[in-house]
C-alpha cells in the first residue's frame, strides 16, 4: 500500500519535474541571498517578466497547436510604437489608441494565421519572413524615431506599466489574470482541446470534423493579442519606445515556452507550465544579477538549464535517462 | 564646381533615434549642394554587411567614403582597400582604432572618452554640492556590450570618475544595451540590492530614463543623481521636470553635418585636422536653458 | 527434421517496457527450410519478440542461438551480419531514395574514400528485381511507387543476403492477390535453399497456405507449437485467445429501410469514375476491390476531403455538396478511416479525449468541457465494444492495435451517424477483435444505420455484407447480394475479368 | 507525363530563376532609378557577390546538410564568433608571438579545432539525451554566446595580421580567396552529398530515421558527424572572414543561423528533412546577398529592405507550395 502510494507520488514528481526545478532552484539562490525572495524582489521579477510572459501565453498556443512564432519580437516594437505614437496624436489619445493599436496588431497576427493556417505555409519561415517585414513596418511608420510621451504627468497611460491596484502591480495583476483566462481557455474550453488534437496530429483532427485551418488561425490572433498585451505594457512601463524594443525576444519567449516543457512537435504542455518557465527565466535572470555575475554568465546557466529541463522531461516520459538512438 | 559623389555606410539606422536623425540630416544637407551626390548605405549593425558595402563602394568609384564603423578594428583592411583605390575614408560618429589611422584622412565626430570623462565630472560636481562627495557610491549602466561608443564612454567615465572625486565608488556596471526596457530592469535589480546609492552614470539618455524610471517606481528617484549621455528628447524633458541631473549634449544634426563637411574639405584638397571633434557640451538642470530641446 | 539443429533458437526471452513485461520467458525455434507462423491477439508480442531477434531491442533476460551458437545481438547490423533478415511490419522506407538505395540501405556498397559504388549496387538491385518480377526498376524513387510496390521493395531486402533466417512481419497487410503469389514463391524459393523463415501474420488462409509449424503468443507467453497440417482455426484461437470464437456466418439478413445515401456518376479525376450506388438504411454494403481502386477515395469524397470532378450526392432524397468533413459530419456521416494512426487517432490524447472528439462542441456545461458527459460517453462505448484500457486517462498511443481501433470505431458510433463508412476495419487486427467487429457492424445495420464496408479481405466482405460492390480501377464492375456472390465471381469483377459486368 | 517533368524543372530550378529576374530587374531598375551608373550587373561585381556571400554561404552549406538530416543547427552564429576570437586570440599567445607568421595556420586549425569541439558537444547532446535539436542548439545559441563573453568580456578580441589579411585578398583570376572557399566547399559536400554512402545515408536518416535505425545505420554517430561538420564550416566560414577583419565583436554572427537557414530553405531543402541539395542552397545564398545588394543599388532605405526581404521569403514559399501541388485530386487535410 505505501509502496504504491510511494510510487505514485514519484509519478507525480516526475511529471512535475518542473515545478520542482524551480522550487529547488528559489531555495538555493534565497539561500544565497536572503533578498531574493524579499517581497519586493519577487515582485519586481514578476513585473518585469510580465511582458515575456504573456507574450509566452500567446505563443504556448501556437506551439500547442504545432506551430512557431518567431514574429512575436518585432510585433511587439511595432505595437509599443503604434500605441505611443497615436497617443500623442490629438485624434486619438489613450482611449482610442489602445484599441487602434490592438486592432492594428491582431491584423498582423491575422497575417500570419492566414498565410500558415489557411494557405499552410511552413510556420518557421513565415514568421522569420513576418519578422523582417514587421521590423521594416515599424521603421516604415516611426520613420526610425523612438516613440515617446511629451508630458507623461498630464496622462493615465502609465497606469499599465507602472500603476498598481491593492499592492500588486499592474502588469502583474495582467500578467496573471490573462494566464488565469487563458489557461482556462486552454485547459477547459472546446477551443482549447481542439488546438491541442490539431497540434497533436492535425490529419487525425480534420478526419475528426475540425476546423484545422481555423484552429491554427486562431491561435495566431491569440499570440498577436499577447503580444499586443504585451506591448500596451511595455510602452506604458517606459513611457516611449524604441524600434528594437522587442529584438531578440522571440527566442526568449520560445526558450520559455519549451522550459515549461511544450513540445515543438506540438499537441502538448499547458498555460501553467509556461508561467512556470517563464519564472524560471525571470529568476534566474534576477538572481544571477543580485549575485553580482556577469550577464552572460546567464547566457551559460541558461543553456544547461533548458537542455537539463527539457532532457529530464523526456527521459521521465520514455523511462530512459539516455536516448535509445543508436 | 564638378559633381562628386560621396558613399556612407552607417552603422545601424533605425535602431535608435540618433542614427536616424544623423541620415536625414546628412541626406538633406547632401541636397543643400547640388554638386554633391550621395550614395547612402545601412549596415544593420552587421560588420560583414558593412564590409561588404564598403567593397561595393570601392568598386562603385565614389570620390570619398564615410563610415561609421560598426566595429573600429574589424573594418580597418577594407578601409585600407579603399585606400588603396585612391578614395578618402572618412571615419564618422566612432573612430576606428589606431592602426587603420594611416588609411583614414579624418575622423569627424564626438570624443567619446571626454564625453564619459565630462559625465564624470557633472556626477562629481553634484555630489560637491549636496556634500556627499566623500561617501557617495554610483552604479553605471552601459551601452550595447563590443561597441567602441559603449566602451569609450565607459572608460572616459570610469577614469575620470577617481581624478574628481576619489572617494566615490563605483559599486556595478552592467550592460543596458541602450535599450530603455533593459536599463530599467537592471535597474530594478540594483535597486533591490543596493540600500545606498547616489549616482546612476548611463551610456546613454534612452537607458538612463529607463533607469529613472525605476527609481521612480521604487520611490527612490529624489536620492539619485542621474548622469547620461547623448541628450534625447526624453532627457531633456525629465531634466525640465527635475527628475535628471545632467547629460552630454551631443547633436546628429552637428555630427551628419561635420562629416558631409569633413569629406568635401577633403575633396577640395583643403587641410584638414586629423581628429576632427565636434563639440559635445555639458548639459544639467543649471544650464539647460542655453540649449534647445533635442529633436530625436 | 528433428535430427537438425536449429536455424535460430530463443531462449527464455524476458523483455519488459515501462509498465508492461511485452515478453515473459519466451522460447522457441525455428529449422532450415522451415516456414514457421508466430500468431497471436493484437500485442500478444510478436513484433517485440522479432525487434529482439533482429537486434532493435535488446532482450532484458534470455539467450539467442543461431546455428546453434549464443549470439548477441546489439544492433540491426549486426543481426544481419549474422544471417537475419527483418522485413518490418510498418513500411520502412525512405520515400526519397531510389528503390537500390532502399534495398541496400545501411549497407551500400562502397568504393575508396566512401563513394557508393552504383555500378554494383544497381546490377544487384536489377537482378532481385527480376526474380519479383516487378514493374519498377532500381533507380525509381520509392516515393513514386504504390504502397503494394513500395511492400515489395520491403520484401526485396530479404534477398540482399545470405540469410540464414528471415522475418515476415505481416508482409501481405498491403499486397494484392498477384504480388502475394509473388511473395509466397519467394518464401518457398528461400525454404528450399533451407532459409528458416518467420511469419506474422493474422490470416488463417496463409498460415494454413504456407506454414510447417505454428506458435503461439498470448500476454508476451509462449503458448506452444502446432504443426500445420495437424491443426484447425479453432485450435489456434482456442490457443490465442484462451477461449473458443464464434465465427458464425452472416447474421440473417436485415430489412432494408428507405434510401440513406444514393450516389449518381461520382467521379473524382483519375481516382474513380462515374460511380453510381444506393444505400438504404439497415444494410451492410460492402466495396471489395484490389489496394488501389479507389474505394477509400470514395469514402474520402463522401466525407466531404475530396472534391469531385462529376457527379451528384443525394442524403435522404436531398441532393447535397459535401465540401469539408464538417458538413460531412453535420448531416449524419461518419468515417472510420483507413489509418487509425495517422488519421485516426491523435495518439498523445487519452482515450476519452479520442472518444469525444468530433463532438467537442456538445460536450459541456456553460463554456467549459464537462469531464462528466465525455466519461459516460467513453464508458458507454468502453462496454459496447469491450475497449480493454486501464481507464478513460491512458493515452491512446499506450493501447494495443486492436483496441485503438475501436476507439476510432467508437468516436464514430458515438455520433450516432445515420451513414457508417468503415475502411479497413480490421487492418492488423487479430481474429478475436476481429469478429467482435464484425458482430458490431451487424449489430448497427439490425438498428437501422446504413453501413459501408470497405476491405481488402474476401472473407470479411463476404461475412458482413448484404451487398457488395466490385471494383476495379476506379469503377464499379459488378452489383451482388450476399445470396449470388461468390468467391470466383467476386474475384473476376475486381480484376476486370468480368465479360458479363456490362 | 510532360507535366510533372516540367514541374520538376520548375521546381528544381525556381531559385535560378529567382536570380535571374533579380539580375534583370535590378539592372533596368538602377538605369533608372539609380544615382549611382555602374552598372549592376557586370563580371567584377559579380565576383564581388560571391565573395560577400561566403560567410553566410559557407554556414548555410553545413545548415543543408544538417537540415537534410532532420535537424536544425540554431548555435552557428555563437561558434562563427568564438572561433572567430580563438583564431585571432591565439596569435597573440606568447609561443604563438614568437614563431611570427606561421603561427597562422596553427591559428587557423585552433579556430576550426573549436568548431569541431562546439559542433561536436551539440552533436552528442543530441544523440545521447535524445532532445530534439532545435532545442539543443536554442540552448546552445545562448551558452555559446555567453562563452564568447566570457571569453573576453564585452571588449571586441583584436589582432591585426597583415599577412592573414593579405591571404584572405588575394585572389586567383578574379576570384578572391573567400569566394574560393565557399566553390571549393559547395563542391566537396556536394560530391559527398550525391557519392558518398554517408551522404545518401543522411538523406535516409532525414526521410525516415526509424527505417534508418532498422537497418543498421548508426544514426546517432552520423548526426553527429554532422554537426560536427557543420561547426566546422561555421567556424571555417569564421577563418575566411576574421583573417581579412582581424577583429571579432562578441555579438558578431548573430543571425547568422536565421539567414542561413533561410538560404537553404529559399534553395529547396524540406525542414522536415530528407530532401534537399547544395546546389539550390548556393542559389538560395546568392540570391540573398543579391537582393540585398540589389536594393542598395537602387536606393531602397533599409525600412524597405526588411520588408521587402520578409515578403520575398515568405513569397517564395507560397510559390514552392503551388508548384509542388498535386492538383485538384489532392485530398483536402
Ligand atoms: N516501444 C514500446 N514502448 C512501450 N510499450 C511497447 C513498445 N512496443 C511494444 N509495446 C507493448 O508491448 C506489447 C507487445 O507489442 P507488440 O507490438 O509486440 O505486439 P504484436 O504481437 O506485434 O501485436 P500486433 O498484432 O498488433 O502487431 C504491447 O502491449 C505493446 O503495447
Ligand atoms: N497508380 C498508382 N500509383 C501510385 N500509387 C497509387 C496508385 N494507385 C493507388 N496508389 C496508392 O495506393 C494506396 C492505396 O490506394 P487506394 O486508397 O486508392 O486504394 P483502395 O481501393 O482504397 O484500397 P485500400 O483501401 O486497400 O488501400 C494509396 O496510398 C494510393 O495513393
Ligand atoms: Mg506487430
Ligand atoms: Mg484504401
Amino acid at each position: 500500500m505505501a509502496d504504491t502510494a510511494a510510487k505514485s507520488l514519484g509519478r507525480v514528481l516526475a511529471r512535475q519535474g518542473i515545478l520542482i526545478a524551480f522550487v529547488i532552484f528559489m531555495l538555493g539562490f534565497a539561500l544565497w541571498n536572503p533578498r531574493f525572495i524579499a517581497v519586493d524582489n519577487v515582485f519586481g521579477v514578476v513585473r518585469s517578466s510580465a511582458i515575456l510572459g504573456i507574450m509566452a501565453l500567446g505563443v504556448t498556443f501556437v506551439v500547442i497547436g504545432g506551430n512557431l512564432d518567431l514574429s512575436v519580437g518585432s510585433m511587439l516594437s511595432f505595437s509599443a510604437i503604434v500605441v505611443l505614437d497615436l497617443h500623442e496624436n490629438p485624434a486619438f489619445g489613450p482611449a482610442l489608441a489602445i484599441p487602434a493599436m490592438f486592432a492594428m496588431t491582431l491584423c498582423l497576427g491575422a497575417i500570419n494565421g492566414y498565410l500558415i493556417g489557411y494557405l499552410r505555409l511552413n510556420s518557421l519561415i513565415v514568421t522569420l519572413g513576418m519578422l523582417s517585414a514587421i521590423h521594416g513596418l515599424t521603421l516604415t511608420y516611426s520613420g526610425g524615431q523612438n516613440m515617446d510621451i511629451a508630458n507623461q504627468g498630464a496622462t493615465w497611460f502609465g497606469v499599465f506599466g507602472r500603476g498598481s491596484a491593492l499592492g500588486i502591480p499592474i502588469p502583474v495583476l495582467l500578467f496573471a489574470g490573462l494566464a488565469a483566462l487563458l489557461g482556462i481557455l486552454l485547459a477547459r474550453t472546446p477551443f482549447g482541446r481542439k488546438v491541442y488534437a490539431v497540434g497533436g496530429n492535425g490529419t487525425a483532427a480534420t478526419f475528426s470534423g475540425i476546423p484545422r485551418a481555423r484552429v491554427v488561425f486562431l491561435t495566431y490572433l491569440i499570440s498577436a493579442f499577447c503580444v499586443a498585451t504585451a506591448g500596451l505594457i511595455q510602452a506604458s512601463r517606459t513611457m516611449g519606445a524604441q524600434n528594437t524594443v522587442g529584438q531578440g525576444m522571440e527566442l526568449e519567449v520560445l526558450a520559455a515556452v519549451i522550459l515549461g516543457g511544450a513540445s515543438l512537435l506540438g499537441g502538448s504542455g499547458t498555460v501553467f507550465k509556461t508561467v512556470i518557465g517563464v519564472l524560471i527565466l525571470g529568476f534566474i535572470q534576477n538572481g544571477l544579477l543580485l549575485a553580482g555575475l556577469q550577464f552572460y554568465v546567464q547566457f551559460v546557466v541558461t543553456w544547461i538549464i533548458i537542455i537539463l529541463a527539457v532532457w529530464l522531461d523526456i527521459a521521465t516520459k520514455r523511462g530512459k535517462l539516455w536516448s535509445p538512438i543508436a | 564646381a564638378q559633381s562628386v559623389t560621396i558613399g556612407i555606410t552607417q552603422n545601424n539606422v533605425g535602431v535608435d533615434s540618433y542614427q536616424t536623425t544623423y541620415e536625414q540630416a546628412f541626406i538633406a544637407a547632401a541636397e543643400q549642394n547640388p554638386d554633391v551626390e550621395v550614395v547612402v548605405l545601412d549596415a544593420g549593425g552587421d560588420v560583414a554587411r558593412q564590409i561588404a558595402q564598403i567593397q561595393d563602394l570601392v568598386q562603385q568609384q565614389v570620390d570619398a567614403m564615410i563610415i561609421w564603423p560598426t566595429n573600429g578594428q574589424a573594418v580597418i583592411p577594407a578601409v585600407r582597400q579603399a585606400h588603396q583605390a585612391g578614395i578618402p575614408v572618412i571615419v564618422t560618429n566612432s573612430n576606428i582604432a589606431e592602426e587603420g589611422f594611416d588609411f583614414v584622412r579624418s575622423f569627424s565626430g564626438p570624443d567619446n572618452v571626454t564625453q564619459g570623462a565630462r559625465a564624470a565630472e557633472i556626477m562629481c560636481d553634484r555630489f560637491k554640492a549636496q556634500g556627499i562627495e566623500d561617501e557617495a557610491r554610483v552604479v553605471q549602466i552601459t551601452g550595447q556590450p563590443g561597441y567602441t561608443t559603449a566602451i569609450e564612454r565607459a572608460s572616459g567615465f570610469e577614469e575620470r570618475l577617481p581624478e574628481v572625486c576619489p572617494n566615490v565608488t563605483l559599486v556595478e556596471s552592467q550592460p543596458g544595451n541602450w535599450n530603455r526596457e533593459e536599463a530599467q530592469r537592471v535597474m530594478e535589480a540594483f535597486l533591490v540590492k543596493y540600500d545606498d546609492i547616489d549616482g546612476v552614470y548611463s551610456g546613454d539618455d534612452n537607458m538612463g530614463v529607463g533607469a529613472l524610471n525605476a527609481a521612480l517606481a521604487a520611490g527612490r528617484a529624489a536620492d539619485i543623481t542621474f548622469v547620461g549621455a547623448t541628450n534625447f528628447a526624453v532627457g531633456y524633458d525629465a531634466m525640465e521636470r527635475g527628475e535628471y541631473w545632467g547629460s552630454i549634449y551631443q547633436s546628429p544634426v552637428d555630427d551628419a553635418e561635420a562629416a558631409l563637411q569633413t569629406a568635401l574639405d577633403v575633396l577640395a584638397g583643403e587641410d584638414v585636422p586629423f581628429l576632427n571633434y565636434f563639440d559635445t557640451p555639458k548639459i544639467t538642470q543649471e544650464n539647460m536653458t542655453e540649449f534647445d530641446r533635442p529633436v530625436f | 527434421m528433428t535430427d537438425q539443429k536449429p536455424a535460430l533458437r530463443l531462449e527464455g526471452i524476458v523483455k519488459t517496457f515501462p509498465g508492461v513485461r511485452a515478453l515473459d520467458g519466451v522460447s522457441f525455434s525455428v529449422m532450415p527450410g522451415e516456414v514457421h507462423a508466430l500468431m497471436g491477439e493484437n500485442g500478444a508480442g510478436k513484433s517485440t519478440l522479432m525487434k529482439v531477434l533482429g537486434g532493435i531491442y535488446q532482450p532484458d533476460e534470455g539467450r539467442i542461438f543461431i546455428a546453434e551458437r549464443e549470439t548477441v545481438m546489439r544492433g540491426p547490423l549486426e543481426a544481419k551480419a549474422r544471417g537475419v533478415m527483418f522485413i518490418h511490419q510498418e513500411l520502412s522506407l525512405a520515400e526519397e531514395l531510389s528503390v537500390a538505395e532502399n534495398i541496400y540501405l545501411g549497407e551500400l556498397p562502397r568504393k575508396s574514400f566512401g563513394r557508393v559504388d552504383w555500378a554494383t549496387l544497381y546490377a544487384r538491385t536489377d537482378a532481385i528485381l527480376q526474380k519479383l518480377k516487378v514493374g519498377f526498376n532500381a533507380r525509381t524513387r520509392v516515393g513514386e511507387l504504390s504502397i503494394a510496390n513500395q511492400q515489395m521493395v520491403e520484401i526485396a531486402r530479404a534477398l540482399t543476403v545470405d540469410a540464414k533466417a528471415v522475418i515476415f512481419d505481416e508482409p501481405t497487410a498491403s499486397l494484392t492477390d498477384a504480388e502475394k503469389v509473388v511473395l509466397f514463391d519467394v518464401i518457398a524459393d528461400l525454404k528450399a535453399h533451407g532459409v528458416g523463415i518467420i511469419y506474422i501474420s493474422h490470416r488463417m488462409e496463409e498460415i494454413f497456405r504456407i506454414t510447417d509449424r505454428i506458435s503461439v503468443l498470448r500476454d508476451g507467453q509462449y503458448r506452444g507449437t502446432l504443426e500445420t497440417a495437424a491443426t484447425n482455426e479453432e485450435e489456434i484461437t482456442r490457443m490465442m485467445i484462451g477461449r473458443d470464437l464464434d465465427l458464425g456466418r452472416n447474421v440473417a439478413p436485415t430489412k432494408p429501410g428507405p434510401v440513406a445515401l444514393r450516389v449518381e456518376g461520382l467521379s473524382c479525376g483519375r481516382l474513380f469514375n462515374d460511380v453510381t450506388f444506393e444505400l438504404r438504411e439497415g444494410e451492410v454494403l460492402g466495396f471489395y476491390g484490389l489496394v488501389g481502386a479507389g474505394r477509400t477515395e470514395i469514402a474520402e469524397t463522401l466525407f466531404g476531403l475530396r472534391t469531385p470532378s462529376a457527379g451528384r450526392i443525394f442524403l435522404k432524397g436531398e441532393e447535397v455538396t459535401l465540401s469539408s468533413p464538417i458538413e460531412a459530419i453535420a448531416r449524419g456521416i461518419s468515417l472510420v478511416p483507413e489509418s487509425r494512426k495517422e488519421q485516426g487517432l491523435v495518439l498523445g490524447m487519452n482515450c476519452k479525449d479520442n472518444i469525444t472528439l468530433p463532438q467537442v462542441d456538445d460536450m459541456t456545461a456553460g463554456p467549459f468541457v464537462s469531464d462528466g458527459a465525455e466519461i459516460s460517453i467513453y464508458d458507454q462505448y468502453r462496454d459496447r465494444l469491450s475497449i480493454k484500457s486501464p481507464s478513460w486517462r491512458t493515452q491512446v498511443g499506450n493501447l494495443s492495435g486492436g483496441n485503438q481501433q475501436k476507439i476510432v470505431i467508437g468516436k464514430w458510433l458515438s455520433m450516432r451517424p445515420e451513414v457508417l463508412i468503415v475502411d479497413e476495419p480490421t487492418r492488423g487486427i487479430d481474429v478475436g477483435s476481429k469478429s467482435e467487429i464484425h458482430n458490431l457492424l451487424r449489430d448497427l445495420a439490425a438498428q437501422g444505420f446504413a453501413v459501408i464496408v470497405i476491405s481488402s479481405e474476401m472473407p470479411e466482405v463476404l461475412h458482413v455484407s448484404d451487398r457488395i460492390l466490385a471494383m476495379y480501377q476506379g469503377r464499379i464492375m459488378r452489383e451482388f447480394t450476399a445470396a449470388e456472390v461468390t468467391e470466383d465471381s467476386l474475384i473476376q469483377a475486381i480484376s476486370g475479368l468480368t465479360g458479363d459486368a456490362a | 507525363m510532360n507535366n510533372p517533368t516540367l514541374k520538376n524543372l520548375a521546381r528544381n530550378g525556381a531559385i535560378w530563376g529567382f536570380i535571374a529576374l533579380q539580375l534583370v530587374f535590378f539592372e533596368l531598375a538602377g538605369r533608372y532609378w539609380s544615382l549611382s551608373d555602374s552598372a549592376f550587373m557586370d563580371l567584377d561585381s559579380m565576383l564581388l557577390l560571391l565573395k560577400q556571400s561566403a560567410p553566410i554561404g559557407i554556414i548555410a552549406i553545413g545548415m543543408t546538410v544538417v537540415m537534410i538530416n532532420g535537424n536544425i543547427d540554431l548555435s552557428v552564429g555563437a561558434i562563427y564568433a568564438l572561433a572567430g576570437i580563438v583564431m585571432l586570440d591565439s596569435l597573440g599567445w606568447p609561443f604563438m608571438a614568437a614563431m611570427g607568421d606561421a603561427a597562422i595556420p596553427l591559428a587557423w586549425l585552433f579556430a576550426l579545432l573549436t568548431g569541431c569541439l562546439l559542433g561536436l558537444i551539440n552533436g552528442l547532446i543530441v544523440w545521447k539525451t535524445g532532445v530534439d535539436a532545435f532545442i539543443v542548439t536554442l540552448g546552445a545559441m545562448l551558452g555559446y554566446r555567453g562563452l564568447v563573453f566570457v571569453y573576453n568580456g564585452e571588449q571586441p578580441t583584436y589582432n591585426l595580421n597583415w599577412a592573414m589579411v593579405d591571404i584572405a585578398e588575394a585572389d586567383i583570376l578574379g576570384l578572391q580567396v573567400p569566394a574560393l572557399v565557399l566553390l571549393g566547399v559547395a563542391l566537396i559536400v556536394w560530391l559527398v552529398m550525391t557519392r558518398t554512402v554517408h551522404g545518401r545515408n543522411a538523406y535516409a536518416i532525414g526521410d525516415n530515421r526509424e527505417a534508418a535505425v532498422n537497418a543498421g545505420i548508426r544514426v546517432g554517430p552520423h548526426i553527429t558527424i554532422n554537426f560536427v561538420l557543420i561547426g566546422f564550416l561555421a567556424a571555417l566560414s569564421a577563418v575566411v572572414f576574421y583573417s581579412g577583419s582581424g577583429s571579432v565583436n562578441p555579438n558578431d554572427g548573430m543571425l547568422f543561423e536565421l539567414w542561413a537557414i533561410t538560404a537553404v530553405v529559399l534553395g529547396g531543402t524540406k525542414l522536415a528533412g530528407g530532401k534537399g541539395s547544395i546546389i539550390g542552397t548556393l542559389g538560395g545564398v546568392i540570391a540573398i546577398q543579391l537582393l540585398r545588394r540589389g536594393l542598395n543599388h537602387i536606393g531602397a532605405d533599409s525600412e524597405t529592405v526588411n520588408l521587402v526581404i520578409g515578403t520575398i521569403l515568405i513569397a517564395v514559399l507560397f510559390l514552392d507550395r503551388q508548384l509542388n501541388r498535386k492538383g485538384a485530386e489532392e485530398l483536402r487535410l
